[in-house]
């Protein structure tokens, strides 16, 4: 029991340490694939899972911690595929280059948005973003000379400084990479001063404003945060998948989004990472594979979803509060004085 | 001119199918406080109903449509007391992705229910066109306006002069305390989704002439009457109304007269434009927050 | 005092928020036409008791019988047909709807409309303001306006019962005297009043009967003129936590 | 200026408007320095307004809000946006209680250091040693607030569920957080007992002589009134009926017949 | 960290896919990953579930279909055909990871049937890396097309015709046999809509046809100010570049519109449903003629084949298709010889023309990689009672049509 607190406390002092050990386990995925115990697709699908986290974990920075909606994570992590499928491929850029281009440029837009952000609220704030997400599909189907219209766009695999050329598995380390530091600033950040100043903006705008906190700049870097990690996981996702197509970056993934901070829960790092295994590889990995539900998986991932958030309407990580008690029950007899 | 004149006509013909699926939405709404991503597709489910009783029972089509009517609010029913019912503690951010898993649910078994063709299904009036300044508009797209005003004005009636309105309206602003006053909120909001599934499938019947009956059937219906809540605002039943049929008429205005590949864009850019400068909506009140 | 019939009796009520267990099992008797003061100190349970009787919250054990009928496990608005009317803690008036509309939805279970019209001119003549203030959106009422809104809805429906927890919060001494005035008059009328107050004093003074809860069990009760002097509540209530 | 030598703040002239109503009407009081000062006045007399007015979340129609700040600068609190207020060294407490229920209480009351807080996002995000030391300063000082209002057991609980006297105190430290010149409480003793008042009213005096500060507040309570404040202002229908000490105020017909009532 | 690893997973089956590296390297001949004596194992990717199911089950109905009455006959070369399947909901990582699956983890002998253009857009670089044989794309875009397949592009064997071919067929036809001097288009905007446009665009530019083109949104209720601007503009000759539920929509519309030129449409909406839905409204006042790869009149013992195998989706195009994909994989692999490598599996596609059951040949000799390039012309009427498409000329190519 001792040693369960004290090993608790590092985690709670150190988050760090938590993320960079929950990431070495997931690079242990490519490994297992090879020997066999895992299929090798599941590195796609996780890969692809993870890069979702990412951009999910944005929108959590946004809906979670400021009470912001957006519909519009999806167009944004498009652009910054297209973008960064263009700069490397037709421009010849180094992929370091791109990366912080395409990265930019979103979130210079997204800045705007925070700027509309100022005036409304909620739902219209969720249609206007929406509106902006479709703005921007659009101009993926239809400017075929930068992002080849309906044929899609194809990137490659990132060249790290020139010198690495990453192939499937080593892309795979470099997302996990990639996540492992995102979980770990966007730790820092909600846990200080920044994050206290946005949970009080999503309480109480009066309060928030009261103690100094001026809305404008905060939402600014709201919008700005979400956009950033939906651009790093746009650009992850072109050259992990290698390719770009325009529906892809439609309204039902930007609500997959949403339903993944949900799921998972609001303000809960591990939890986006937990929703994003529900929504995306959850049906892949085991729904599709209990026979004679095959055709039925989407039915069970939508009845799934529901029950998820009738059962945990704060997220499914607080399962982790409910096993433990569980578990305390299992084993009152023995250790009751706690 | 006549083109012109032509491209309203139609224009209000379509706009009274948005009206009519952003009064499902709006009504959802104001009861249970979340947004309504399924409206259109269960409205989809139901036309199917519709169609196939039309189709594979031989039903004369205005008892198909009764029967889809009926389907509708036993569908409605049951999202109700089913799934809506047990989330007390869900905020409305995740009803709204409840409402994405029963888009899923619903996409899962229609296919399975109705299979995989696409399925035509005749309008209710099957001719006749009323000439109107060398455009023509069909009696059909008449009895649709029409229709749709008439279902606009009878809840906004009740809405504003019954009891039940108040018993609407007193839900939206807080179940528990509506709860506290005898309102009967369970049957106020199974009610509500009675109604908006009502709305859906009349929607839906209205449309599938046009196309044909599909999965993706109210696909662009629910998006546009989603954005013409926000144009109209979700304070009133009337706000929204007015907004779709603005959305129909300035669509085909834009695609026909500026540009048919950037029309649609353009709408939602005017629309993000005007929501901004004025953030609640056309007939929206803007309330001083008081602290 | 023995002809009286119960109005409200309650048996080893449970209640519990999670793993916080508020209420450890209260017992109540509640008389009919008497006005009862519940007292306690802050967080003791006496909101949660009223919330339970209204039927918002579910318990663990125990029961709720009103005149008899057994309401523990009856949906809030059933409770409300029954008779039963609350002014909730924290005011919780329908912020976007105007004065006269709370109104209107305090009077939902009547059907009588002369009845509702004579409830409205009771309730502004208590109030006046709020019928200066009737097409208001309530939200930008002031504090005391928002109170007195919701003790004037909860009057709406000539409830049996009429339940209001910290009725005084936010008022002015004026008004104070003025509800203690009213609580009277219904009182009068025959209406039974359960009513949770911090103000100890003023409230057992109109008070026929008080229960003093501590820490979510009842500690003491009695006749609110006994209760006044009983130096053991001096105790329980204004002292030590 | 040199009248305002002694004033932390000078509220001049104010006036404001909802449609036809005049909530505030040609308001003139001021507040010295280290004063506790009550404001007082029927349901709806405007108090609350008052506050909203002199924290900029109400722009006022008409009149002058002089405000002596850090560093005994007189400022336009007027030319000032809402969020710039409490860097002038005002801050206020809401009638209502607006606290985050998701966090716990000592972040609550961390919010009130917001404006304190001097690494950037970037050292925030990487932790650099600075941003974690600043961290742990205005944490401990959190707790030794929460500790002098008594409630420092609490402070791991959620906000969410606490008892209105406690949510009440919460945001009375989260205003100490700020070290400010002038507090402004809107009902602080609303919900707590007769004993807590009593307690209550110890405390504001004390915090006026810990922090070296005013304090300008709004209660029905008038026992805690009469016993704290060394100056009231009494208003009805948004326009000044007296000024004076708690006994002159006691002793006013007019305050009596529209407020107090007679015992 | 992460640099290390020399050993990719697709390297493995890639590198030389008619042996087994590590047991006997020097040895050859060694059969292709999936094949045995008894079976050889097939499959592919496709949205069985979501909203693209209704095109996804039937083609993998029909694909079944077809394996199974091959099986039911003894097979080829006594293996029998096992087709395995994995939904990827029309999602790019999902058909990527159903890929890496199906090839390194089931190890199949080859791609049948791959489906939808994201999943086909990103995977199709990784199929060409694997090596592994892929015979028919439900999906007509682009990138399939090529007219000397080398080295890895050997492998790809596109069936149905590309859109963009089919709208050069469309004006073709329109110049041919209608005579039109000035065509209008009311295209989708998506990518069989745009892509058929391209054609039409590229082949009027050509022959010096005017065009004149409005968009409309795929899966739009409402199209009348697209048909108002076709009908103003005084066009001889409509093309619908429209696919399912969008193509009744722009008919209705036409005839709502008092529109009577005539419209020509894709192949993949010449189907009884499509006929169906808009014989009542068109109602004399123009025809729709459709175009066409297959020739359901003339083959009419294969049409019996198919409707005895797959009698759920009788009448459906798209298991109409699947049936011919696995067609297309069973002919080539009745002409492989001895063992069963990729190679030799792709050297027997190109060796002659592939006869298509329901009519036309492909040729994939010389590495020509072009899917479907004769096209027949159907138009709606009344067939034996019932809606139908009623045959109104053969196939014939672009150059036959234009008469060069
Ligand atoms: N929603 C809730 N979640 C968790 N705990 C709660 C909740 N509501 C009340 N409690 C706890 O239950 C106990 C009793 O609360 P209750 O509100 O009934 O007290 P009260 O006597 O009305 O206090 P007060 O005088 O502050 O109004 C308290 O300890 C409180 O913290
Ligand atoms: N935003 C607003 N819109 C309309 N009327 C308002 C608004 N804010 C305040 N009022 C009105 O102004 C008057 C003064 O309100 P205020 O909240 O200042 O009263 P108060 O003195 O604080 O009263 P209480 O003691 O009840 O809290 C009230 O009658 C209120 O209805
Ligand atoms: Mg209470
Ligand atoms: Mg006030």
């Amino acid at each position: 029991m001792k040693s369960m607190k004290a090993k608790k406390n590092i985690f709670q002092k150190h988050p760090a340490i938590g993320f960079i050990l929950f990431g070495l386990l997931l690079a242990l995925i490519p490994t297992l694939a090879e020997m066999g115990i895992l299929k090798n697709g599941y590195v796609t699908t996780i890969g692809g899972t993870l890069i979702y986290a990412i951009a999910a974990l944005g929108l959590n920075i946004l809906l979670g911690w400021s009470g912001l909606i957006s519909l519009g994570t999806a167009g944004f992590m498009g652009l910054a595929a297209y973008m960064s499928a263009y700069l490397t491929v037709d421009l010849n850029l180094p992929f370091e280059v791109s990366f912080f281009l395409a990265v930019l440029i979103p979130t210079l837009i997204g800045i705007l948005v925070g700027l509309v952000s100022l005036k409304i609220e909620g739902l219209y704030l969720a249609i206007a973003t929406l509106a902006v997400a479709e703005v921007l599909r659009k101009t993926f189907e239809e400017l075929g000379k930068y992002t080849g219209g309906f044929s899609g766009k194809s990137a490659d695999y990132p060249t790290l400084l020139g010198l690495f050329e990453l192939d499937r598995t080593t892309t795979f380390y470099f997302i996990i990479f990639v996540l492992v530091i995102i979980m770990i600033l966007t730790s820092n950040m909600m846990n200080g001063r920044l994050g206290r100043a946005l949970n009080a903006m999503r309480g109480s705008e009066a309060a928030a404003q009261a103690m100094g906190v001026n809305l404008l700049t905060h939402r600014l870097i709201a919008f700005a945060l979400a956009t950033i990690f939906a651009s790093v996981a746009g650009v992850l996702y072109v050259h992990f998948v290698k390719f770009s197509y325009p529906s892809t970056w439609s309204l039902a993934m930007s609500l997959n989004f949403l339903a993944i901070i949900i799921i998972g829960g609001l303000r809960s790092i591990y939890g986006t990472v937990l929703g994003a295994f529900i929504v995306y590889a959850v049906p892949d990995m085991f729904l599709k594979q209990i026979p004679f539900f095959e055709d039925l998986s989407y039915v069970l991932n939508g009845v799934l979803i529901i029950l998820v958030i009738i059962f945990y309407p704060n997220g499914l990580i607080s399962i982790g509060y409910d096993i433990r008690k569980l578990f305390r029950k299992l084993t009152k007899g023995g250790t009751k004085n706690e | 001119m006549s083109t012109f004149i032509q491209i309203i006509l139609r224009s209000l013909e379509t706009g009274s199918i948005y009206a009519l699926a952003a009064l499902g939405i709006i009504i959802i709404y104001r009861t249970s406080y979340t947004t309504n991503f399924a409206q259109g597709v269960v409205a989809m489910f139901n036309t199917f109903v519709v169609t196939f009783l039309f189709n594979k029972f031989g039903l004369p089509l205005w008892l198909a449509v009764i029967g889809g009517i009926l389907s509708a609010i036993l569908t409605g029913f049951l999202i109700d007391v089913l799934i809506l019912r047990h989330t007390k503690n869900v905020s409305p951010v995740a009803k709204q992705i409840i409402t994405l898993g029963l888009i899923m649910i619903v996409l899962g078994l229609a296919p399975i229910f109705f299979g995989v063709d696409p399925l035509r299904l005749p309008r209710l009036i099957e001719s006749g066109d009323l000439g109107v300044l060398g455009a023509s508009i069909s009696y059909n797209g008449l009895f649709n306006i029409a229709l749709g005003l008439a279902i606009m004005t009878g809840m906004f009636y009740i809405l504003q002069r019954t009891k039940w309105g108040l018993a609407i309206r007193t839900t939206a602003s807080n179940e528990y305390v509506a709860r506290l006053m005898g309102v009967p909120t369970k049957n106020v909001t199974m009610a509500a989704w009675g109604v908006a599934g009502v709305l859906g499938v009349i929607a839906g019947v209205m449309t599938a002439p046009m196309t044909s009956v599909t999965l993706n059937l109210m696909d662009e219906v629910q998006i546009t009457a989603l954005v013409a809540c926000v144009l109209g605002g979700f304070q009133t039943f009337h706000g929204p109304v007015i907004g779709a049929y603005i959305m129909g008429i300035v669509r085909n205005l834009l695609l026909f007269y500026v540009s048919s590949v950037w029309g649609g864009q353009i709408l939602y850019i005017l629309i993000l434009i005007f929501i901004v400068f004025r953030p609640y909506g056309l007939i929206g009140k803007k309330i001083v927050k008081k602290v | 005092m023995s002809e009286k019939k119960i109005a409200l009796e309650i048996k080893n009520l449970k209640v519990s928020y999670g793993a916080i267990q508020a209420l450890k099992g209260i017992d109540l008797t509640v008389y009919e036409g008497d006005v009862v003061a519940i007292l306690g100190a802050n967080g003791a349970g006496k909101t949660t008791t009223l919330k339970k009787i209204s039927g918002i919250i579910d318990g663990e054990d125990g029961f709720i019988k009103l005149y008899g009928q057994d309401i523990t496990k009856m949906e809030p608005e059933k409770i409300a047909r029954l008779g039963i009317s609350m002014s909730p803690e924290g005011r919780a008036v329908f912020k976007d709807l105007t004065v006269e509309e709370n109104l209107k939805a305090g009077a939902f279970t009547l059907k009588d409309r002369e009845k509702i019209r004579k409830n409205f001119e009771r309730v502004y003549r208590y109030f006046p303001v709020l019928e200066e203030r009737k097409n208001q959106v309530s939200s930008t009422l002031s504090g005391g306006e928002q109170q007195m809104l919701a003790i004037g809805r909860a009057l709406m429906s000539s409830p049996r019962v009429l339940l209001l927890d910290e009725p005084s919060l936010g008022l002015a001494p004026l008004i104070v005297q003025d509800i203690m005035k009213i609580v009277k008059e219904i009182k009068e009328e025959g209406t039974t009043v359960v009513i949770v107050e911090q103000n100890a004093a003023q409230t057992l003074k109109i008070a026929d009967y008080g229960y003093v809860i501590e820490l979510g069990k009842v500690s003491t009760h009695g006749k609110a003129s006994v209760l006044a002097d009983d130096p053991k509540l001096v105790e329980a209530y204004l002292g030590k936590h | 200026m040199s009248k305002m030598e002694n004033h932390v703040l000078t509220v001049d002239g104010l006036s404001i408007a909802f449609g036809g109503l005049k909530a505030v009407d040609d308001l003139s009081f001021d507040i010295k320095d280290k004063e506790i000062y009550g404001l007082i006045g029927p349901n709806g007399a405007g108090k609350t307004t008052v506050f909203n007015c002199i924290t900029q979340f109400y722009k006022p129609d008409k009149g002058d809000l002089r405000f002596k700040g850090h560093g005994d600068q007189i400022v336009d609190l007027t030319t000032k946006p809402v969020h710039d207020i409490i860097r002038q060294g005002l801050v206020r407490t809401f009638q209502n209680v607006e606290l985050i229920r998701e966090l716990s209480i000592i972040d609550n009351v961390l919010i009130g250091g917001h404006i304190d807080f001097e690494a950037n996002t970037l050292s925030q995000a990487l932790k650099l040693p600075k941003s974690r030391k600043e961290e742990k300063k205005y944490r401990e000082e959190a707790e030794k607030i929460l500790e002098d209002l008594g409630i420092l057991d609490r402070k791991d609980m959620l906000v969410g569920g606490q008892p209105y006297g406690i949510l009440k105190k919460v945001e009375f430290a989260r205003t100490l957080m700020a070290r400010p010149k002038l507090i402004i409480l809107d009902e602080p003793a609303a919900g707590l007992n007769d004993s807590e008042t009593i307690d209550l009213a110890r405390l504001i005096k004390r915090i006026r002589d810990q922090y070296d500060c005013s304090i300008l507040l709004v209660e029905h309570d008038m026992r805690l009134v009469m016993d704290v404040c060394d100056r009231i202002c009494a208003i009805n229908f948004g326009k000044l009926l007296a000024i004076g000490t708690p006994k002159e105020i006691q002793g006013n017909k007019a305050v009596q017949s529209a407020y107090l009532g007679v015992e | 960290a992460c640099g290390e690893k020399t050993e990719t997973p697709e390297e493995t089956p890639g590198e030389t896919p008619a042996e087994t590296p590590e047991e006997t390297p020097e040895e050859e001949e060694e059969p292709a990953q999936g094949v045995t004596d008894t079976s050889i194992l097939v499959g592919n990717s496709a949205a069985t579930s979501g909203a693209y199911a209704p095109v996804g089950v039937p083609f993998n109905a029909g694909i079944e279909a077809y394996f199974a009455m091959i099986n039911d006959a003894g097979g080829v070369d006594g293996r029998m055909i096992e087709f395995t399947h994995i939904d990827d909901e029309f999602d790019p990582v999902k058909g990527k990871a159903a890929l890496s699956t199906l090839v390194e983890d089931e190890e199949i002998f080859a791609l049948v049937g791959h489906f939808g253009t994201p999943v086909v857009g990103a995977t199709i670089e990784d199929v060409k890396e694997y090596g592994i044989p892929a015979v028919y794309f439900a999906t007509g875009i682009g990138q399939l097309y090529n007219d000397k397949a080398e080295g890895k592009d050997k492998g790809i064997f596109p069936v149905q015709p590309i859109y963009k071919t089919e709208g050069q067929i469309m004006v073709a036809r329109a110049v041919g046999d209608f005579d039109a001097q000035k065509i209008g288009v009311i295209y989708t905007n998506d990518d069989a809509g745009k892509d058929l446009y391209s054609g039409v665009e590229a082949k009027a530019k050509e022959l010096g046809i005017e065009v004149v083109a409005e968009q409309v949104a795929a899966g739009a209720t409402d199209v009348s100010s697209a048909v108002t601007s076709i009908k103003n503009a005084e066009v001889d000759f409509i093309i619908g570049a429209a696919i399912q539920a969008t193509i009744p929509t722009i008919v209705k519309e036409l005839a709502a519109q008092n529109v009577n030129k005539d419209v020509i449409t894709t192949y993949v909406n010449v189907s009884p449903v499509i006929s169906e839905a808009v014989v009542n409204e068109i109602d004399g006042k123009f025809d729709v003629y459709g175009l066409g790869w297959v020739d359901l009149v003339e083959n009419a013992d294969a049409l019996a084949a198919f409707a005895e195998w797959a009698p759920d989706y009788a009448t459906n195009v798209y298991a109409m298709t699947g049936w011919i994909a696995g067609h297309f994989f069973t002919e080539g692999l009745k002409r492989v010889e001895g063992t069963v490598t990729w190679d030799k599996f792709m050297d027997a596609m190109e060796s002659e023309p592939i006869k298509n059951p329901f009519g036309g040949t492909i040729n994939y000799a010389d590495g020509l990689r072009a899917g479907t390039q004769e096209m027949n012309l159907a138009k709606v009427a009344m067939v034996e009672g019932a809606p139908g498409w009623e045959p109104v000329d053969g196939l014939q190519s672009m150059d036959s049509l234009l008469g060069n």
